[in-house]
C-alpha cells in the first residue's frame, strides 16, 4: 500500500475516533445542561456527575428488541438509518484540521482528501443526508412517519439554499473552495489591525444566515418539525428502536458536528488560533494541536445547540418555511453581494 | 401598409365602414361580464353608427345616377412576383346589397332581444365580425381579398348556429361549414389557377379583379373554372341540389342568424355569379347557362313544393328562401338588362320579406318555444298586430303587386322570357302559384281558424321593440312595390355596362390558349371599375 | 486499478439503470437512479472532471431526485399495478428498437473510437479554476440564461401546481 | 276644376280610406270607421261621377291618359298610369256606384260585428284596387289591381277567420286566381316580349300599324295575338270562375254578403270580361281562342246553371248563378259582341247585387241561415226584400222590359251569328236561369216558414240603411237595360258610346251584323219563350204552396240526377284526386325521398366513409403519450438507419 | 491501466437504450420521467467522455448546462405532475389520454 493511502487512513481513523465521541457525550451533555440552565440536577446517579448515564444509555439501545414493523417496506427500511450516517461519514474528508506536517521527511497535509472542490464536495455530500430521513419515513409505512419525512426533505431543501449560499459568500475572500485556503486566509489576514479576519467578523450576516440553516438541516429546535413529538409522534424515526433509533441519533449529532466544524473552518478561522502559530512545531504535533483547536470550537457550537434548544419554542410550518424562503435566503443574497462588491473593491 | 389602411380607416372610405364593425367588435372581448343591457345597447348603438355611415357614404358619393367609388389601392402582401393588393370598391351592383346589410344589422339585433339568452358579448361579436366579412366580400376587388372575407364571413355564422342554435344546432353549423367550404376550396384553387395564369403572361401573379377581366381562356379552361365559381356561388345561393344544408343551418340558426343568413349571405352568391363568374367567363356561362337555368328553374319548383308541405314554420320559410334564389338565379343566368334589374332587386326583396318573415318565426319561438304548425292557429285574434305584419309580409313574398316581391320577380321573368328562355319563365312562372299555396298555408295554419290551443290564449302582442324591427322592413317593403325606380335607377348604368362587356366578350371569339386582352382604349371590358373617368376615389391618402 | 473501478462503477450503473427501468416502485426506481447517477459520477472523476461529479451529487442526487421521492411521496404513487393494459407491443417495439439502437450505436462508437486514446490529463484540465475560467468567460451568457431560466422554472413550476389548485378549489365551491 | 284630372283621385281614395281605417281608426271608433269606410267610396264616387260627367259631355269616345309617375326604367319601363275611355268609363261607373251602394248596405248588415273596422278596410282597399283595375292604362297597373282585388277577395272571404272554413275558402280562391294569374304573366311577358310595351295604346298602336306582327306564328301553331289571348283568357278564366277554374267562387260565398254581393258578383268576377273586352283588338286577330272563349262561356253558362238548381243554400244557387251569367258574358266576348258582354256585365252588377243583398237581408233576418229548405214565407215578414228581390230575379230571368231582358238579348243575337249552337246553350240557360231563381223565390218567400220559432220570433224586416240600396238597385236592374240595344229600334246608346273601344283592324272587320226584322222577332220570342218556360216550370214544381214537395218530388224521380247536381258533379272531389292530392304526394317524395333520403343520404354516406376512414385511422392516436413517443423513436430509428447505412 | 473512452461511449448508450426502452414501457409519469433523466445521464457521460478523449473542456461545459436545464426541467416536469394529479388523481399515463381523438 501507498504511502498515501496510509495517511489517509491514519487521518480518517483521527477524525472518526473523535466524531463517534460526540453521540454519548451530547447525550448527557443534553441532559446535564438544560438541568443545570433551569436549575434542577438532571442524572447524576451513574458515574461522576452521571457520566456514565451516556452509556447506559447506548447499553440500552444495543441490548432492546430490534423491531421492525410488518407493513415496512423491508429493504428500505434498514437501509435508511445507515443512510443517515452518510453525511457525516464522509463529509469531514474535505475538512482540514492543521498546517502542512512534516513527518518522517515527507509532507503530509493536515486533512484527508485536498481538493479544489473542498466545499462542493462537502455540500454534495451532505445534500444526502436528506435520503435517510425521507425513506425512513416512507419506508415506514406510518402516517406520522411520512408527515416527518415529508416536512424533512421540505425544510432540508429550502435551507439548503440558503446554507449554500453563505458557505459561497464565505468562499470569497479566500477565493477558494479548498478550506485550506479559508483557514489559512482567515489566519493571515487581519481586520482592523487586531481583529483576526474571521468570517464572523467579516460577514456576520452571513454568520447568522449559515448558523439558523445550520440548526434548520439538523433539524434541531427551533427547527425540530420534522420530528414534533407533540405533533408527529417521533416522526420520520416513530417506527424505528433499538441499534437503529441510534444510528439515526448518531447521525443527527455527528451532522451536528460535522457542520459545527464547517462552521468554526468557515467563519472561525478552523484550526488556527490568533496568536498562536503551530507551524513552529514539528512532526504531528500541529495536527494534534490544529486538531485540538477546531474540537474546541466544534464544542463551543455544539454547546450553543444545546443551549438554543431550551432556549427557543419550535417554529410553525409555516413559519419555517417563510423564514427560510423570505428571510434567509434574500438575507444569504444580500450577504453574498455585499461581500463580493467588497472583495473586488479590495476592503478584504 | 398599415398606414395606408389607418389612413383609409380614418378617411372617408370604404374601408372605414367595412372594418368599423370588427373594430368596434375589440371593446366586446373586454366585456364578457357586463351587463347584458349595456352589450346589447352597445352593439345596437354600434349597428345604428355603421348604417350612419352606409348611408352618408352612399348619399355623399351619390353622382345623381349612380355611383362608382374606389379606395386608394395599396401592396397588401408582396413576395416576388407575387403581389396581392387590397384594393375595394363600390358600385351600382354592390351598392343595394351594402345598404340591405346595414339596415338588417341593427333589425338583426333588435330581432335578437329575447332570443338569445347566452353569451351576448360573443353573439354581437360575431354578428359584427359577419357584417364585415359580408360588407367586405361585396366591395372586395381582388379576388384574393375577396376569398379572405368570404371566408371570414363562413366563421361567425357557424358559431352563430352552432353556439346560439336550436336542438340539433352542431349537425347544422357542421353542415353549413362543409357545403360552404368544399364549394369554396374549389373556388380557391381556381383563383389561385388565375392569378397563376395571369402570372405566366404578364409576368407576376395578380388577383386584381380588372387583371383577371383581361384574361381570354380557351374554352375547356373557362368551363372548369367558371364551374369551380358555380359550384361555389351555387352552395351558398343555394341551388337544387345543394340545398339541403339551407333548411338545417335555417331551422336551427337562432333568429337572428336565420334573418342574417337569408336576408344577404345567400346574396353573396348571387352576387358572385353577377360579379365573378359571368363576367370572367362568358364563354362557359353562356355554354352552361341552360344546366343553370335547368338547376334555378327545378330550384323554384321544388323548393315551393319541399316548402308546402313542411310541418315546421321555419323550414317553410327556409325552403320558400331556394324557391326564391332560384328566379334570382333565373334573372342573373339569363343576362338581360331586365333579368339582371329584377335579379338585383330581387335579392334586397328577398332580404327584406324573407328576413321579416324570420324575425316574426323568431317573435313567435321566443313566445312560444315552437315553430311547429301543429302548435298554432288562430292567432289573428290573439295577436293582432303580429298578424298583420305577417301577413304582410308573407303576402310580400308572396310577390303580390304593389309589394316589393312582385317587383322583382316580375322583371326576372320578363327578362328572361325577353331573353329568350321561354319555357324555363313559363315553368318558373308557375312558381307563383306554389308560392301562392305555400305561403297562404302558412298564414292560415298560424293565424287563421279556431285558437285550439290553450297556451296561445295569452300571448303578448308585438311589443315596441319588435315593431321597431319590423316596421322598416315593411315599409322598405311597400316603398319598392309602389315605386321600385329610386331603387332600380342606382345599379342600372353598372349592370347596363357589365352586360354590355359581356356580351362584348361573348360576341369575340374564343381564345385558342391563354392571352391577356390589351385593354384598347375605349373597350369596355371592365366598364365600371377600368374607366378612371367614370371612377371616383374617396377621400383616402393618395398612394 | 482505473480498469477495475471502472467496471465496478459501469457494472453498478447499468444494473442500477435497469432496476430503475424494471421496478414497479417508482420509490425503488429512483433510488435505483440515485445509485445510477453516483456510480456515473464516479465515472466522471475518472474522466477526469471530479467538478462534474460533485455537481452530479449535489445536483442531481441531492436536489433532483429528492425532488422526484418528495413528489413520489407527496402524491403517494403505488407501485405500477401489472394491469392488462399494458400492450405487448409496445413493451416489445420498444425493447426491440433500443437493442437495434444499441447495438447500432454501439458498432458505429467502437468501429470509431476502438483505438482512440486519450490524451493524459493535465492539472489544468481536472483543475476547477481550468471549468471556472471557462464557465465565467466564454459561457458566461449560457450561463446567466440558465440562471434565468431556472428562476423562471421555480416561478412557473410554482404557478402550475398553484394554479391547478386554485381552479380545483373553484370547481369544489360550485 | 278639371275632373278629368283627378282620375288618380279614384283609386286613391279608397286606398287611403283603407289605410286610414286599417291603421290609424281603433276598433271603439265605430262612427269613425263608418265615416271613412263610407266617405272613401263616396268622395270617389262623386270624382268618378264628375269625371264622367265632363268626359261623357266634352270629350266622348276619346282615350284620356294620365301618367302619375315612372314605375320603373331600364330595360322595362313603365309608368304608373290611368285611362279612361268609354269602357273604363261604364266599369268605373258600376265599380263605383255599386260599390258605394254596398258599403252604405254593409253599415247596416255588418253593424254588429266585431271586425266592423277591419271590414270597412278591406272593402275600401278592394274598391281601391278595383279602381286601378278598370282605370290602369297599361296591363301592368291593371295587373296590379287584378292581383289587388284577389288579394282582398281573400282577406274578405275569410273574413271570418276565426272559423274553420272561410279561411279556407279565401285560400282556395287566392290559389286558384294564382293560376289564372301565372298565365296573366305569361301573357304579359308575351305581349312585351312581342311589342316591347304593356301599355294598351301603344300595343293597338302598333297592331293596328302592322296586324301581321299579332298574327305572325309564334309557338306551339299558336300565333302572337292567340298565345297572348289565350294566356290572357285562362288568366281571366280563374279571375271570373269559368270551367274549370270556377271551384272558388261557391266557396267564396263564406265571405259576409256584401262580399258577395261587391266583389264575387258585381266588380271583380267580371273583371276577366272586362280584360277580355280590352283586349279585344288581339281576340279579333286570334278567331280560334275567341271560339274557345266563347265555347268556355256557353259550357260554364249551362253548367253552373244545373248546378244550380239542386242547390238549398241561397248564396250558393246565387253563386252559381253568377258563375253562369259570367259565362254568358265570355259567350258575348267570345262570339265578337263586346258591347253586349259589357253590357250584361253592367246589368248584371245591379240585379245580381240587388239579390245577394236581398238574400243577405233574408239571412239578416234568418239570424245566419243560408239553407232555403228551412225558410218559406218570408214575403210578409220582409216585403221589400221580398220585393226588390223578386224584381232581381225577374230582371236575371229575361223578363221584358227589365235588364236582363235587353242583354241576354244582345248576347242571343250575337251568338246566334256566330253559331246557332251556342245560340241554343245561351236559350237553355237562359229558361234554367229563370227556373232556378224563381225557384228560390218560391222557397224563400212563399208557402210556410219551416225554420225554428225562434227564428220565427225574431224575423223582421232590415233597417232602411239596407233597404235603400236594395230600392236604388232595383230601380237600376229595371232601368239599366235601356242604355243598352232595344230590340226592334235602333236605339243603342251604349253600342254607339262603345264604338271607339271596338277596334277596327284592317282586313280583320267583323261582317256588320244586320239581321232582318223577322229574324230579330224570332230571336227575341225565343228568349221570351224561355223565360216564360223556365218561370213556368219553376211555378209548376215549387210553386203554390208546395213548398219542398215539389223539388223533393223531383229529385226522387232523377236521384242520380239529383244527386250529381247537388254535389256539383263532384268537380271539387276530382280536383282533389287529380291536382291537389298527388301534387301533394310529389312535394312529400321531393322532401321525404329527394332531399333527405337521396341528397342529405349520398352526403351522410360521404361523412359515413370519412367517419369510418377516420375511425380507422385513430386507433393509432390512443392519447397514450407512450405511444406517440414509440412512434418517434421508429422513426428516429429509421432516420438513423437512413443516414447511417 | 487507462480504460478505452469507446468503453465510456458504448456504456453511455447502454445507458441512454435503457433508459429509451422505459421511458417508452413504463406507465408511472414519473418513472418515465426517471428514465429520461437516466437517458439525459448517459448523454452527458457521452460528453464527458468526450471531452476527455478531445482534452476540450467544451463537453464539461455542456454537461454543465445540461444538468441546469434538467433541474428546470424536473422542477416545471414535477409540478406539472402534481397539477396534472391534482386534476385527475393519477398520473398513470395510460388514464391521461387527453390527446386521445
Amino acid at each position: 500500500m501507498s504511502h498515501e493511502l496510509l495517511d489517509a487512513l491514519a487521518k480518517m481513523g483521527f477524525w472518526l475516533a473523535l466524531l463517534l465521541q460526540v453521540t454519548p457525550i451530547m447525550l448527557w451533555v443534553e441532559r446535564r445542561a438544560p438541568a443545570m440552565m433551569q436549575d434542577r440536577l438532571g442524572p447524576n446517579r451513574v458515574g461522576p456527575f452521571g457520566f456514565f448515564q451516556a452509556i447506559a444509555d447506548v447499553g440500552k439501545f444495543v441490548f432492546k428488541e430490534d423491531f421492525e414493523p410488518a407493513t415496512a417496506n423491508r429493504g428500505l427500511y434498514l437501509l435508511a438509518p445507515m443512510l443517515a450516517l452518510v453525511p457525516c461519514m464522509t463529509t469531514y474528508l474535505v475538512l482540514p484540521f492543521g498546517p502542512e506536517l512534516e513527518v518522517a521527511g515527507r509532507t503530509i497535509l493536515s486533512v484527508v482528501i485536498d481538493s479544489d472542490s473542498g466545499v462542493f464536495v462537502f455540500l454534495a455530500l451532505a445534500s444526502l443526508g436528506v435520503y435517510s430521513l425521507v425513506l425512513a419515513g416512507w419506508a415506514s409505512n406510518n402516517k406520522w412517519s411520512m408527515m416527518g419525512a415529508i416536512r424533512a426533505s421540505a425544510q432540508m431543501i429550502s435551507y439548503e439554499l440558503a446554507l449554500t449560499l453563505a458557505v459561497v459568500a464565505a468562499l470569497v475572500p479566500a477565493g477558494s473552495l479548498n478550506l485550506q485556503r479559508v483557514v489559512e486566509q482567515q489566519m493571515d489576514d487581519r481586520l482592523l489591525g487586531f481583529l483576526p479576519a474571521w468570517g464572523v467578523f467579516v460577514q456576520p450576516l452571513g454568520f447568522l444566515v449559515f448558523l439558523v440553516a445550520m440548526f434548520a438541516e439538523t433539524n434541531r429546535l427551533p427547527f425540530d418539525l420534522p420530528e414534533a413529538e407533540s405533533e408527529l409522534v417521533a416522526g420520520y424515526h416513530t417506527e424505528y428502536g433499538s441499534m437503529r433509533m441510534a444510528f439515526f441519533f448518531m447521525g443527527e449529532y455527528m451532522n451536528m458536528a460535522v457542520l459545527s466544524a464547517l462552521a468554526a473552518t468557515l467563519y472561525f478561522g478552523g484550526w488556527s488560533l490568533p496568536g498562536l502559530d503551530l507551524t513552529q512545531y514539528s512532526g504531528i504535533v500541529p495536527g494534534l494541536l490544529g486538531m485540538g483547536i477546531l474540537w474546541a470550537k466544534i464544542g463551543l457550537f455544539l454547546f450553543l445547540y444545546v443551549w438554543v434548544r431550551w432556549t427557543f419554542p419550535r417554529f410553525r410550518y409555516d413559519q419555517l418555511m417563510r423564514l427560510g424562503w423570505k428571510i434567509l435566503l434574500p438575507l444569504s443574497i444580500v450577504n453574498l453581494v455585499v461581500v463580493a462588491v467588497l472583495v473586488i473593491s479590495g476592503r478584504i | 401598409m398599415s398606414s395606408e389602411f389607418t389612413a383609409l380607416l380614418l378617411g372617408d372610405s370604404i374601408t372605414r365602414w367595412v372594418f368599423f364593425p370588427t373594430l368596434a367588435a375589440i371593446p366586446l372581448l373586454f366585456m364578457r361580464r357586463a351587463p347584458t343591457a349595456a352589450i346589447k345597447w352597445y352593439g345596437l348603438v354600434v349597428s345604428l353608427i355603421e348604417l350612419f355611415f352606409l348611408v352618408t357614404f352612399a348619399l355623399a358619393h351619390w353622382d345623381g345616377a349612380g355611383m362608382v367609388v374606389k379606395d386608394p389601392v395599396f401592396s397588401w402582401i408582396e413576395l416576388p412576383g407575387l403581389a396581392i393588393v387590397y384594393e375595394v370598391g363600390i358600385d351600382g351592383i354592390s351598392l343595394p346589397l351594402v345598404l340591405l346589410t346595414g339596415l338588417l344589422l341593427p333589425i338583426v339585433l333588435l330581432g335578437s332581444w329575447k332570443g338569445i339568452e347566452r353569451h351576448w358579448s360573443g353573439y354581437v361579436l360575431s354578428m359584427l365580425l359577419l357584417t364585415t366579412g359580408i360588407l367586405g366580400a361585396l366591395v372586395a376587388l381582388d379576388l384574393f381579398l375577396f376569398y379572405v372575407f368570404w371566408e371570414v364571413m363562413l366563421i361567425p355564422m357557424y358559431l352563430i348556429i352552432g353556439i346560439w342554435g336550436g336542438e340539433r344546432r352542431i349537425y347544422a353549423a357542421v353542415k353549413f361549414f362543409l357545403f360552404t367550404m368544399a364549394g369554396s376550396l374549389l373556388m380557391l384553387i381556381a383563383i389561385l389557377w388565375m392569378g397563376w395564369t395571369y402570372g405566366q403572361l404578364a409576368g407576376t401573379w395578380s388577383f386584381r379583379y380588372e387583371d383577371l377581366l383581361l384574361l381570354d381562356l380557351p374554352l375547356a379552361h373557362q368551363t372548369w373554372l367558371f364551374a369551380a365559381f358555380a359550384l361555389a356561388f351555387a352552395i351558398k345561393v343555394p341551388m337544387f341540389p345543394f340545398h339541403t344544408w339551407l333548411p338545417d343551418a335555417h331551422v336551427e340558426a337562432p333568429t337572428g342568424g336565420s334573418v342574417i343568413l337569408a336576408g344577404i349571405l345567400l346574396k353573396l352568391g348571387t352576387y358572385g355569379f353577377l360579379r365573378f363568374a359571368l363576367p370572367f367567363f362568358p364563354h362557359a356561362a353562356d355554354r352552361l347557362a341552360p344546366w343553370l337555368l335547368v338547376l334555378a328553374v327545378v330550384g323554384i319548383i321544388y323548393g315551393a313544393l319541399v316548402a308546402w308541405v313542411q310541418v315546421d314554420l321555419k323550414k317553410l320559410v327556409a325552403y320558400s328562401s331556394i324557391a326564391h334564389l332560384g328566379f334570382v338565379m333565373l334573372g342573373i343566368v339569363a343576362c338581360n338588362l331586365v333579368a339582371w334589374q329584377g335579379a338585383l332587386l330581387q335579392m334586397v326583396n328577398h332580404g327584406l320579406s324573407t328576413g321579416a318573415l324570420f324575425l316574426m318565426v323568431g317573435m313567435l319561438y321566443d313566445r312560444r318555444h315552437t315553430k311547429k304548425f301543429e302548435d298554432f292557429g288562430g292567432l289573428a285574434k290573439v295577436i293582432p298586430w303580429f298578424a298583420i305584419f305577417f301577413v304582410f309580409s308573407a303576402l310580400a313574398s308572396v310577390g303580390l303587386p304593389a309589394l316589393n316581391g312582385f317587383v322583382g320577380e316580375f322583371l326576372i321573368l320578363l327578362g328572361s322570357y325577353q331573353a329568350g328562355y321561354r319555357w324555363f319563365t313559363v315553368i318558373a312562372t308557375s312558381g307563383v302559384i306554389l308560392a301562392a299555396v305555400y305561403l297562404l298555408k302558412m298564414v292560415q295554419e298560424t293565424l287563421w281558424g279556431p285558437l285550439t290551443k290553450e297556451e296561445n290564449r295569452h300571448l303578448p302582442d308585438l311589443s315596441a321593440r319588435e315593431v321597431a324591427a319590423l316596421l322598416p322592413l315593411c315599409a322598405f317593403m311597400l316603398w319598392i312595390g309602389v315605386a321600385p325606380k329610386p331603387f332600380l335607377e342606382p345599379s342600372r348604368p353598372a349592370l347596363a355596362a357589365v352586360l354590355e362587356s359581356y356580351r362584348d366578350r361573348l360576341a369575340g371569339p374564343i381564345a385558342d390558349q391563354p392571352t391577356l386582352a390589351i385593354s384598347a382604349p375605349g373597350q369596355a371590358r371592365v366598364p365600371t371599375f377600368l374607366a378612371a373617368s367614370a371612377r371616383r376615389e374617396s377621400t383616402g391618402p393618395q398612394p | 486499478m482505473e480498469l477495475a473501478i471502472f467496471i465496478v462503477f459501469a457494472v453498478t450503473a447499468l444494473v442500477s439503470s435497469i432496476v430503475v427501468v424494471a421496478h414497479r416502485s417508482p420509490v425503488h426506481s429512483t433510488l435505483s437512479l440515485v445509485v445510477t447517477l453516483l456510480a456515473t459520477a464516479g465515472l466522471f472523476i475518472l474522466l477526469g472532471s471530479p467538478f462534474l461529479a460533485a455537481l452530479q451529487v449535489l445536483l442531481y442526487t441531492g436536489a433532483i431526485l429528492v425532488l422526484f421521492l418528495f413528489v413520489i411521496m407527496l402524491l403517494n404513487i403505488q407501485r405500477e399495478r401489472a394491469s392488462s393494459a399494458r400492450s405487448p407491443l409496445q413493451t416489445w417495439g420498444a425493447l426491440v428498437g433500443a437493442f437495434v439502437l444499441a447495438g447500432a450505436v454501439s458498432r458505429l462508437l467502437w468501429d470509431a473510437h476502438a483505438e482512440s486514446v486519450a490524451p493524459p490529463l493535465t492539472e489544468t484540465f481536472v483543475s476547477l479554476r481550468g471549468v471556472a475560467d471557462q464557465l465565467f468567460t466564454t459561457y458566461l451568457l449560457p450561463f446567466e440564461m440558465i440562471g434565468l431560466l431556472l428562476l423562471l422554472a421555480v416561478v412557473v413550476a410554482g404557478w402550475v401546481a398553484k394554479r391547478v389548485r386554485a381552479e380545483a378549489d373553484e370547481e369544489s365551491a360550485e | 276644376m278639371n275632373a278629368l284630372e283627378l282620375l288618380w283621385l279614384i283609386p286613391l281614395l279608397p286606398f287611403a280610406g283603407a289605410a286610414v281605417n286599417g291603421i290609424l281608426v281603433r276598433n271603439s271608433q265605430k262612427g269613425l270607421a263608418t265615416a271613412v269606410g263610407i266617405g272613401a267610396p263616396g268622395l270617389s264616387l262623386l270624382v268618378a261621377l264628375a269625371a264622367l260627367w265632363q268626359y261623357s259631355t266634352t270629350r266622348p269616345g276619346e282615350t284620356i291618359q294620365q301618367a302619375v309617375y315612372v314605375w320603373t326604367t331600364g330595360g322595362f319601363s313603365v309608368d304608373i298610369a290611368f285611362r279612361l275611355d268609354p269602357l273604363s268609363a261604364v266599369m268605373t261607373f258600376v265599380v263605383t256606384l255599386v260599390g258605394f251602394l254596398i258599403h252604405v248596405y254593409s253599415v247596416g248588415y255588418m253593424g254588429h260585428e266585431p271586425g266592423y273596422r277591419r271590414f270597412f278596410a278591406f272593402m275600401n282597399l278592394f274598391m281601391g284596387a278595383m279602381l286601378l283595375l278598370v282605370l290602369g292604362a297599361n296591363y301592368l297597373v291593371m295587373f296590379v289591381g287584378w292581383e289587388g282585388v284577389g288579394l282582398c277577395s281573400y282577406l274578405l272571404i275569410g273574413f271570418y277567420f276565426e272559423e274553420e272554413f272561410p279561411p279556407y275558402a279565401g285560400k282556395k280562391a287566392f290559389v286558384v286566381n294564382r293560376i289564372g294569374d301565372f298565365a296573366f304573366l305569361v301573357g304579359l311577358f308575351a305581349l312585351f316580349a312581342t311589342f316591347g310595351t304593356l301599355d294598351f295604346a301603344g300595343i293597338e298602336a302598333q297592331v293596328l300599324a302592322d296586324p301581321a306582327s299579332a298574327t305572325a306564328p309564334y309557338v306551339f301553331g299558336f300565333s302572337v295575338a292567340g298565345f297572348v289571348t289565350l294566356c290572357l283568357f285562362i288568366g281571366a278564366v280563374g279571375k271570373s270562375a269559368q270551367i274549370p277554374l270556377y271551384v272558388w267562387l261557391p266557396d267564396a260565398m263564406a265571405g259576409p254578403t256584401p262580399v258577395s254581393a261587391l266583389i264575387h258578383a258585381a266588380t271583380m268576377v267580371t273583371a276577366g270580361v272586362y280584360m277580355v273586352a280590352r283586349s279585344n283588338i288581339l281576340y279579333q286577330l286570334a278567331p280560334e281562342i275567341s271560339t274557345v272563349v266563347a265555347v268556355v262561356g256557353a259550357a260554364t253558362a249551362i253548367f253552373a246553371a244545373t248546378i244550380g238548381l239542386a242547390q238549398n243554400d241561397i248564396k250558393k244557387v246565387l253563386a252559381y248563378s253568377t258563375v253562369s251569367q259570367l259565362g254568358y258574358m265570355f259567350l258575348a266576348a267570345g262570339v265578337g259582341a263586346y258591347v253586349a258582354a259589357i253590357f250584361h256585365l253592367a246589368t248584371h252588377a245591379f240585379f245580381k247585387a240587388l239579390l245577394f243583398l236581398g238574400s243577405g237581408s233574408v239571412i239578416h233576418a234568418m239570424g245566419g241561415e243560408q239553407d232555403m229548405r228551412k225558410m218559406g214565407g218570408l214575403r210578409r215578414h220582409l216585403p221589400w226584400t221580398y220585393r226588390t228581390f223578386l224584381v232581381g230575379t225577374l230582371a236575371i230571368s229575361g223578363v221584358p222590359l227589365l235588364a236582363g231582358f235587353f242583354s241576354k238579348d244582345a248576347i242571343l243575337a250575337g251568338a246566334w251569328e256566330r253559331s246557332p249552337a251556342l245560340w241554343a246553350i245561351g236559350l237553355v240557360t237562359a229558361g234554367l236561369t229563370a227556373c232556378y231563381m224563381l225557384r228560390a223565390v218560391l222557397m224563400t218567400f212563399f208557402g210556410k216558414f219551416r225554420g225554428t220559432k225562434e227564428q220565427a220570433h225574431h224575423l223582421h224586416e232590415s233597417p232602411a240603411v239596407m233597404t235603400v240600396p236594395l230600392g236604388i238597385l232595383a230601380v237600376g236592374a229595371v232601368v239599366a237595360g235601356y242604355a243598352g240595344k232595344i230590340p226592334f229600334t235602333h236605339l243603342d246608346w251604349l253600342g254607339g258610346f262603345f264604338a271607339p273601344v271596338i277596334a277596327v283592324i284592317p282586313g280583320h272587320e267583323a261582317q256588320a251584323g244586320h239581321h232582318g226584322l223577322a229574324l230579330e222577332a224570332l230571336l227575341v220570342s225565343a228568349s221570351i219563350a224561355a223565360a216564360g218556360i223556365g218561370l213556368l216550370v219553376a211555378w209548376r214544381i215549387w210553386g203554390r204552396n208546395r213548398g219542398l214537395d215539389g223539388g223533393s218530388a223531383w229529385a226522387a224521380r232523377f236521384p242520380r240526377i239529383h244527386h250529381l247536381l247537388e254535389n256539383k258533379y263532384f268537380v271539387d272531389e276530382i280536383y282533389d284526386r287529380i291536382v291537389v292530392r298527388p301534387l301533394a304526394a310529389i312535394a312529400r317524395a321531393c322532401w321525404k325521398v329527394v332531399d333527405i333520403l337521396i341528397i342529405d343520404g349520398a352526403l351522410h354516406v360521404g361523412a359515413f366513409v370519412t367517419e369510418m376512414t377516420g375511425d380507422l385511422g385513430r386507433f393509432s392516436t390512443t392519447g397514450n403519450v407512450r405511444n406517440y413517443a414509440l412512434y418517434f423513436f421508429a422513426g428516429v430509428l429509421i432516420l438513423f438507419w437512413w443516414m447511417i447505412f | 491501466m487507462s480504460v478505452p473512452i469507446a468503453w465510456y461511449l458504448v456504456l453511455a448508450a447502454a445507458l441512454f437504450c435503457i433508459g429509451t426502452v422505459g421511458a417508452l414501457t413504463r406507465r408511472n409519469g414519473i418513472a418515465i420521467f426517471l428514465s429520461i433523466e437516466l437517458m439525459l445521464n448517459a448523454a452527458n457521460l457521452t460528453l464527458a467522455a468526450y471531452s476527455r478523449l478531445l482534452d476540450d473542456r467544451t463537453g464539461q461545459m455542456v454537461v454543465f448546462f445540461a444538468l441546469a436545464v434538467a433541474a428546470a426541467e424536473a422542477a416545471v416536469g414535477l409540478a406539472l405532475f402534481i397539477a396534472i394529479y391534482r386534476l385527475r388523481r393519477t398520473i398513470d399515463l395510460n388514464r391521461i389520454n387527453l390527446l386521445r381523438w
